[in-house]
């Protein structure tokens, strides 16, 4: 990193961050505001998780979510899921569906699928069971006892399946997966819900770089038809996805902006590198 | 045809088919013993399936039964009660035993009589019970209520004084009719209903700060207090250590209890329990020859002479013994015809008189009350001058006074209505 | 002299000591004149004593013992005393061959004994050629008022207050003549107080309603029986109205104390129940809260601890009143050692199914349970009281806390510090908590997880087994005992806050408490009941109990 | 309904036995002389109908343990409610043969003063009441207890203490005499059920006939549910129960409907087992009587339904044949059965397969303890 070439003041940082429309990746996707977190505040005993965030993404957008360990990055996505409920802030997602009032499932039935840190895919049933879970449509129990899947279901499992490259492994389970397939089973259950937006929490941990360059294949041919919010650590993986970037630090945005931009932001450098 | 019969075998093979495989020796007979080894009966029980194996080694020694050697025959029903059916049941069909020897809580009994009436087997039942029930096929060798709770009230009023009661039980059966046939009792003697203190407490209930310290409010009037205890089992040791904790001796309050006897002191500390009273038809300190020689006979058996007698073990010594005689009168166990012989059979209890089986298949018993030991033993105080005949329908509660029982011909009813002339029960 | 005296009966009567409590004193004391007088000084007393050589056969009879009793109080025989003593204490004997009346002492299956009349010794007897002089409650009764009232002059303090208690209860004259002789001489302000207390009371009987009132007011707020008693009858019975009057004030403010008393008698009792279920459920907060073993063998590992104290004392029936000093460490060692033994054999390959462990230590509990009954036996074992945790701290005598309750709260506070203090401060405590947080992370930074599993699993069935020692002194020690107290701990446990110890020691006193002041006017069985379901009810609205572990790392 | 067992060999066997055994056993019962090797006596056969509910019992624990990893330790109380519901119509048809010949009330309540029948046993006159009552207690109960357990998220080892609580609760509710369930001695002495003797050879054998046909059907539901999209939803539930929220899924209502089927299939078991074991009383709601039912479960092998039927058929024959061959020893053995079980086969008896193939470490992420 070179923090000669920075080019970035905090103004400019700031002035970026205010214009989006200068900003040539996410222009492509410019759109109207998707999701939309506005002065959001939680603390765990007196530790402020989320202090004051702001937070806008746009419908169609790739938006990469960086920070440092502690940032809230996690939270952020916690709050949006209704796992944690905010202290103080709003939470609308679309027009004017408020989050704050869902529970976990009414958010995802409103079109919000999350990709967990840890790869959580059910390990006792099959890749195809996985997906079929995952797929939409009435979920009561009633239903899902007597329905057996359609056929229009089963097309959009295949479907799925050959977007995350695992259609030779539908028989299989979950448990004999590598780390990576987990991942991208993870990504492909979150296709099947046809979400709005979808949350992916660190997608490439502990991926080999094949499998890195793999996923960020994936990612990006999702982006258009969803509106993605990826979080990571991994700079490289950040970098190859070449898009729209927001730095969390102490729980709020730190900086916002291309990936060449963040990388000069010398605000950005000084929380990464340390003081 | 191959699968099914395939299935038999592994059914046969991994043991159901017991029945054929123990295969009956036809020079003994057997007798079945029916008291839980594990479980929480089995602090109580265990000691009674010893003197079972005891009396039948020595009856063996006096030459067996008809010729025969006697064979005794243990399961173990492990305190839970439907498995004391399905043992009873077993020991009769698959075993063939003659006779069963067993049962110690009145629910264990109540779940075998159904097993015992239908398949018209014998069963000696060794513990003092509530009464209020007279089957054929049971014999009865515990206290009825009026062979042991009456006896002692009359001794707490006759000879202490006594004016205020408290009865305290365990919430089950027989405290239950007891502490009722009591409160009947006691209010016909012109007790008045303030003075009388009824308290229900769990099984193993083992805080009894708040009711020792009720006990020593109600008795802090003034009035004698006595306590009559049909506190149960394991609840009875926490119960004497607060009475002790707490301050009440016997000579201030004393407590009487039914379910208390020397096996049950053996695992208390008894210096605080000096003088507090026990009602049973049997004490190990009564001393006459028959009592040594069965003593010596259970030191010998056990090996140990640590180990004390009790009320229960002395019934099946009865119990066995007047069995023992109607086989040799009737000539054969068939139980109809042992039933029949057995009415009128006596033999020498341990306290030195003559104990004979009633018609209606309880025993005769003398009622003796006696104080703690600090040797953990009882000093008997007071002793009925005859025998007391066992009564299984109370007469002081008003659905049982006009019912009698009588296993011999004609009437051969446990549960006849003098009043309406009807016979109705178990033995429909 | 005394000293010697009890160390002398220590040997001759070890088992008086087993359970002997304040209001025995009297008969130690006793005891020591009537074991030692007897050799010496007796022997030129013999004559004197003829008349009562004739009334000791008519006491073995039923129908002549009460006049024969009578006789023998009033006698004036220089040793009727320690006839009266020896009689209370079931001592005395009747050689059957010649009516000797004789003192026995048990020895194994015989007795050792001296002619009651001149003290020689007459060797040894079968247990059937002497025959025991039965009393029954009611002659202990007039025994022990006729002691007392000789007790009057004791040395002991103790004794003197016993003496002037028993004869307040029912007073008579001759008992009221030797109290007004012996209180000028009296020294100690409390048998002082007792005694005046008796010459008022005296008072309330007097015909002059100028007295009853002044002695009404003398007694003042007395929450003594008696004086309750004889106060509501002098409120209801009498017919001076200014004598009812002055009665019936008095006896309002008492009761009004009385009830007090009550409440806080009945929060004492809450506690002390309380601190029982805490204790028991310390160990199980360790091997369930921290390792989150279930572990279903927890009421075992109390058992083991009440059979050591049991042992201890069997093999050192000398050191009754120190047993528990030695019992609190040995019971500690002992289930430490077979928990570790569990842990290392079985418990070491189930982390990671925490569930399997429930079934693993539910058949080592019925394995545990049912060695007991086969080496030991299926009964329960006596342990005794030691003399300084037996009695009533009495504060009032509305108000009296039983002083073993009274030890097991502090000693109940004692381990749950100690076991604080070891987690917090120490190197191992330090280890244990981050092998329950993070045992890869611990394994990775040195702590070698495997001993130190072993390690808090046998703390945790030590701390078990030391509860069981206390246990010992409140209720029964036996096979089944652990399965009394397995699923209160869990409960216990659980409504605390699994993996807070601090939760544990308040859900245990809370619930006690609880339950107490429901018992009242529910019923103890009710209460229970009532308990039960307010804990369901608590974990619905705080599904982690009262203390959750919060933030980030409570995860699900 | 059959192609539910597509794919479940173990179940397959397993029903194909327990069908022909109630086929042929009543025949061998019936038909063969006493003497014949081949015969099987009535004993043996209520013995057996009794292991069959044990079974039955078995299974609807492994629907909720195995399936949506709630480690009931409660389940007694509905197998004991479903008893009760039966015991109280067997009480009814006593009539007036029982020791006190009152038409009106049942024994225990003439021995106790009761003037009247309480209201809550008004109807069990009636079979079909007493049925419903089996079915239908077990599973309100069970809906009171989850509906508020589940949404607040109470889970894990709590839900399960609770579990353990209700049990307790209840069993001391029916100890208490004033609770007009007859006490500690609880209902006994039946005379007959459907106008059926019940110390006839041939009602026995139709109980136990009835139980082998319970436990196929319990079967078969257990495996309708699991086998179909709402049974992979329980199973994701219980592996990672906030994923499965995420996904959209009203994990409360699954698991809603998941207890009170369980509930009402073990009430189904205690209405089958009281007629055959001929006693019901407050012991069945013993804490321990429902950890031993999670027992047969492990020792058979969980998640797989005929391993949970397996393991109660060889607890219970073990302990029935243990009891009466060695009965000092008896404990020590099923004790270290326990024990060994866990250690050496952590996929139970019928996972033997498993265990020797699969030797990889459990990964106990989430839902564990659960």
């Amino acid at each position: 990193m070179n923090i000669e070439r920075s080019l970035s003041s905090i103004d400019q940082y700031s002035a970026a961050a205010a214009d989006t429309v200068s900003d040539p990746i996410t222009a492509a996707y410019q759109g109207k505001t998707l999701l939309m977190m506005e002065d959001v505040s939680v603390s765990f005993d007196g530790f402020k998780a989320i202090n004051e965030l702001n937070f806008y993404v746009n419908e169609g957008e790739l938006r990469c979510v960086i920070g440092p360990n502690g940032a809230g990055k996690t939270t952020m996505m916690d709050i949006v899921t209704g796992k944690t409920r905010p202290d103080a802030g709003t939470v609308i997602f679309g027009d004017d569906i408020n989050l704050l009032k869902m529970s976990e499932p009414e958010v995802a039935e409103a079109g919000i699928g999350r990709k967990f840190q840890q790869p959580t895919v059910f390990e006792a049933l099959s890749v195809f069971q996985n997906l079929e879970l995952a797929a939409s449509g009435n979920r009561s129990p009633w239903n899902l006892l007597r329905k057996p899947l359609n056929t229009e279901q089963r097309d959009h499992i295949q479907q799925v399946a050959l977007t995350i490259g695992l259609t030779e492994l539908l028989a299989a389970d979950g448990s004999v997966l590598s780390h990576g397939q987990k991942q991208w089973l993870e990504i492909g259950m979150l296709l099947m819900q046809n979400p709005k937006l979808l949350l992916v929490d660190e997608p490439v941990a502990g991926m080999t770089h094949q499998e890195m360059d793999k996923t960020a294949e994936l990612i990006t041919s999702l982006a258009g038809q969803h509106t993605v919010v990826v979080v990571e650590h991994d700079m490289d993986f950040v970098r190859s996805l070449n898009t729209r970037v927001t730095v969390l630090h102490q729980g709020s945005v730190l900086a916002e902006g291309a990936m060449r931009d963040i990388q000069n932001n010398q605000e950005v450098v000084r929380v990464y590198l340390g003081e | 045809m191959k699968p099914r019969s395939t299935f038999v075998h592994v059914i046969c093979a991994t043991g159901l088919c017991l029945a054929s495989a123990a295969a009956t020796a036809a020079d003994t007979i057997k007798v079945g013993v029916l008291h839980s080894l594990s479980g929480t009966m089995a602090i109580s029980e265990t000691t009674l399936k010893d003197t079972m194996l005891m009396l039948v080694e020595q009856q063996n020694a006096k030459g067996g039964l008809l010729g025969k050697e006697l064979e005794a025959v243990v399961v173990d029903p492990a305190s839970d009660w439907p498995l004391f059916a399905e043992k009873a049941r077993e020991l009769i069909e698959v075993n063939e035993v003659d006779a069963v020897f067993g049962a110690w809580t009145s629910v264990s009994r109540k779940s075998v009589l159904p097993v015992f009436e239908e398949l018209n087997s014998l069963l000696f039942y060794p513990v003092q019970y509530e009464g209020e029930e007279s089957s054929k096929n049971v014999f009865y060798t515990g206290a009825a209520p009026n062979q042991q709770a009456i006896p002692a009230v009359d001794y707490l009023e006759e000879e202490v004084g006594v004016e205020r009661w408290i009865l305290a039980g365990t919430d089950y059966v027989y405290p239950r009719t007891t502490n009722k046939i009591l409160e009947a009792y006691l209010l016909d003697k012109g007790v008045a209903a303030e003075d009388i203190m009824i308290n229900y407490t769990p099984f193993g209930h083992s805080d009894w700060q708040s009711i020792v310290s009720d006990i020593k409010k109600f008795g802090s009037t003034g009035k004698k207090t006595a306590v009559v205890s049909t506190i149960n089992g394991d609840a009875n040791v926490p119960f004497y250590k607060e009475l002790g904790t707490q301050g009440v001796s016997a000579e201030d309050i004393p407590v009487i209890a039914f379910s208390v006897g020397e096996e049950e002191l053996s695992g208390i500390d008894t210096a605080p329990l000096v003088g507090h009273l026990a009602a049973w038809n049997y004490f190990m300190s009564v001393e006459t020859d028959e009592n040594d020689e069965f003593i010596e006979g259970w030191h010998k058996f056990i090996g140990t002479d640590e180990r004390v007698t009790n009320d229960p073990m002395e019934a099946h010594y009865l119990g066995f013994n007047m069995w023992v005689k109607a086989v040799e009168k009737a000539g054969t166990t068939d139980p109809d015809a042992v039933q029949a012989a057995i009415i009128g059979v006596s033999v020498p209890n341990l306290t030195g008189g003559l104990s004979s089986m009633l018609p209606n298949h309880h025993i005769t018993k003398p009622v003796l009350i006696g104080e703690i030991q600090d040797d953990g033993q009882f000093d008997v105080v007071s002793e009925t001058d005859g025998l007391v005949a066992g009564d299984a329908w109370s007469d002081f509660l008003p659905d049982s006074k006009d019912i009698v029982a009588d296993w011999r011909k004609p009437m051969m009813c446990g549960n006849y209505n003098v009043k309406t002339g009807k016979c109705s029960g178990q033995n429909l | 002299m005394r000293s010697t005296d009890k160390s002398s009966i220590l040997k001759l009567h070890p088992n008086i000591l087993l359970g002997s409590k304040a209001h025995l004193t009297i008969v130690l004391t006793i005891f020591a004149q009537l074991f030692f007088l007897p050799f010496n000084a007796l022997a030129q007393e013999n004559t004197d004593n003829a008349v009562i050589l004739e009334i000791a056969p008519k006491l073995s009879d039923k129908k002549t013992r009460n006049s024969a009793l009578e006789q023998l109080i009033a006698s004036d025989a220089p040793m009727s005393r320690e006839w009266l003593i020896a009689l209370l204490d079931g001592v005395l004997y009747l050689r059957k061959s010649d009516s000797l009346p004789v003192f026995a002492e048990k020895k194994g299956k015989s007795f050792k004994i001296v002619n009651a009349s001149n003290g020689n010794h007459e060797g040894e007897a079968g247990r059937r050629e002497v025959s025991k002089i039965k009393i029954n409650n009611a002659i202990r009764g007039k025994l022990r008022a006729a002691i007392a009232s000789i007790s009057l002059k004791d040395d002991d303090v103790e004794v003197r207050l016993q003496a002037v208690k028993t004869m307040t209860r029912s007073l008579n004259d001759s008992d009221l003549a030797a109290i007004s002789e012996y209180l000028p001489e009296e020294s100690d302000k409390r048998v002082q107080k007792a005694m005046q207390l008796a010459l008022n009371l005296a008072d309330l009987s007097d015909a002059d309603d100028q007295i009853i009132i002044d002695a009404v007011n003398a007694i003042g707020i007395n929450t003594d029986d008696t004086v309750t008693q004889k106060l509501r009858e002098l409120s209801t019975q009498t017919e001076a109205p200014e004598v009812a009057n002055a009665a019936s004030e008095s006896l309002t403010v008492i009761e009004k104390r009385i009830s007090l008393y009550e409440k806080i008698e009945t929060l004492f009792f809450g506690l002390s129940l309380g601190s029982v279920l805490a204790m028991a459920a310390i160990g199980l907060a360790i091997t369930f809260g921290v390792m989150g073993v279930i572990n279903m063998a927890h009421g075992e590992m109390i058992m083991l601890g009440a059979y050591t104290t049991w042992a201890i004392q069997t093999v050192l029936p000398a050191f009754i009143e120190y047993s528990l000093f030695i019992a609190v460490p040995a019971a500690f060692l002992v289930a430490f050692m077979v928990g570790m033994i569990i842990e290392i054999l079985v418990i070491r390959h189930l982390y990671g199914r925490p569930l399997e462990t429930l079934l693993a230590t539910f058949g080592i509990s019925l394995i545990l349970q049912q060695t007991v009954r086969t080496l030991i036996s299926p009964q329960n074992v006596p342990v005794s009281n030691p003399a300084w945790m037996s009695g009533l701290w009495e504060i009032d005598p509305a108000l009296s806390l039983a002083i073993n309750r009274v030890v097991i709260f502090f000693f109940c506070l004692f381990i749950f510090f100690t076991l604080m203090w070891l987690l917090k401060y120490t190197n191992f405590g330090l280890k244990v908590r981050a092998v329950s947080q993070n045992r890869q992370m611990a394994r990775a930074l040195g702590a070698k997880s495997g001993s130190i599993d072993a390690l808090t699993f046998g703390l945790g069935a030590g701390i078990a087994g030391v509860a069981g020692v206390a246990l010992t002194q409140l209720s029964n020690v036996g096979p089944n005992m652990g399965q009394a107290y397995i699923v209160d701990s869990f409960m216990v446990v659980v409504f605390g806050g699994v993996g807070n110890l601090w939760g544990t020691l308040l859900a245990g006193l809370s619930l006690g408490v609880f339950n107490k002041l429901l018992e009242p006017w529910a019923g103890a069985v009710v209460a229970k009941i009532v308990v039960l379901v307010f804990i369901i009810m608590f974990i619905q609205k705080y599904p982690k109990g009262l203390f959750p572990q919060k933030g980030r790392a409570a995860g699900d | 309904m059959i192609n539910v067992m597509k794919g479940d060999r173990g179940g397959q066997i397993l029903l194909t036995l327990i069908l022909s055994a109630a086929v042929v056993l009543p025949c061998l019962n019936i038909y063969l002389p006493a003497d014949s090797p081949w015969h099987v006596s009535t004993y043996q056969l209520t013995l057996l109908g009794k292991y069959l509910c044990f079974a039955l019992l078995a299974l609807s624990v492994d629907l909720v343990w195995g399936y949506m990893g709630f480690l009931t330790l409660g389940h007694g109380a509905f197998f004991a409610l479903g008893g009760y519901a039966i015991g109280m119509y067997l009480m009814r048809q006593v009539g007036d043969r029982g020791v006190y010949g009152n038409p009106d009330l049942p024994d225990f309540m003439v021995f106790l003063n009761w003037e009247q029948l309480p209201w809550y046993w008004l109807g069990f006159d009636w079979f079909a009441i007493a049925f419903v009552a089996m079915l239908f207690v077990p599973g309100l109960l069970a809906f009171i207890f989850g509906w508020f357990a589940f949404r607040s998220r109470v889970n894990g080892v709590y839900l399960s203490i609770i579990s353990q609580a209700m049990t307790y609760a209840l069993m001391l509710a029916f100890f208490r005499n004033e609770f007009g369930f007859g006490g500690n001695n609880g209902l006994t002495d039946f005379k007959e059920l459907l106008g059926f003797s019940l110390s006839k050879d041939s009602t026995r054998v139709g109980l136990f006939v009835a139980s082998a046909l319970a436990l196929v059907v319990g079967y078969l539901m257990c495996r309708w549910i699991t086998a179909s999209r709402a049974g992979r939803v329980v199973v994701a539930i219980r592996d990672a129960e906030n994923r499965a929220r995420f996904l959209g899924y009203k994990v409360e209502n699954y698991q809603l409907l998941v207890l009170v089927v369980s509930a009402m299939l073990a009430g189904l078991a205690g209405g089958l087992y009281v007629p055959q074991a001929g006693i019901i009383n407050p012991g069945e709601f013993s804490p321990l009587n429902s950890i031993e039912i999670v027992i047969w479960v492990a020792i058979g092998g969980r998640s797989t339904l005929y391993g949970a039927v397996f393991g109660a058929l060889l607890v219970n024959f073990v302990k029935s044949w243990f009891t009466a061959a060695f009965p000092e020893f008896w404990i020590f053995v099923l004790g270290a059965l326990f024990v060994l079980t866990t250690l050496w086969l952590p996929y139970g008896v019928t996972g033997l397969g498993k265990s020797l193939s699969i030797r990889k470490k459990p990964t106990g992420k989430e839902g564990l303890p659960a």
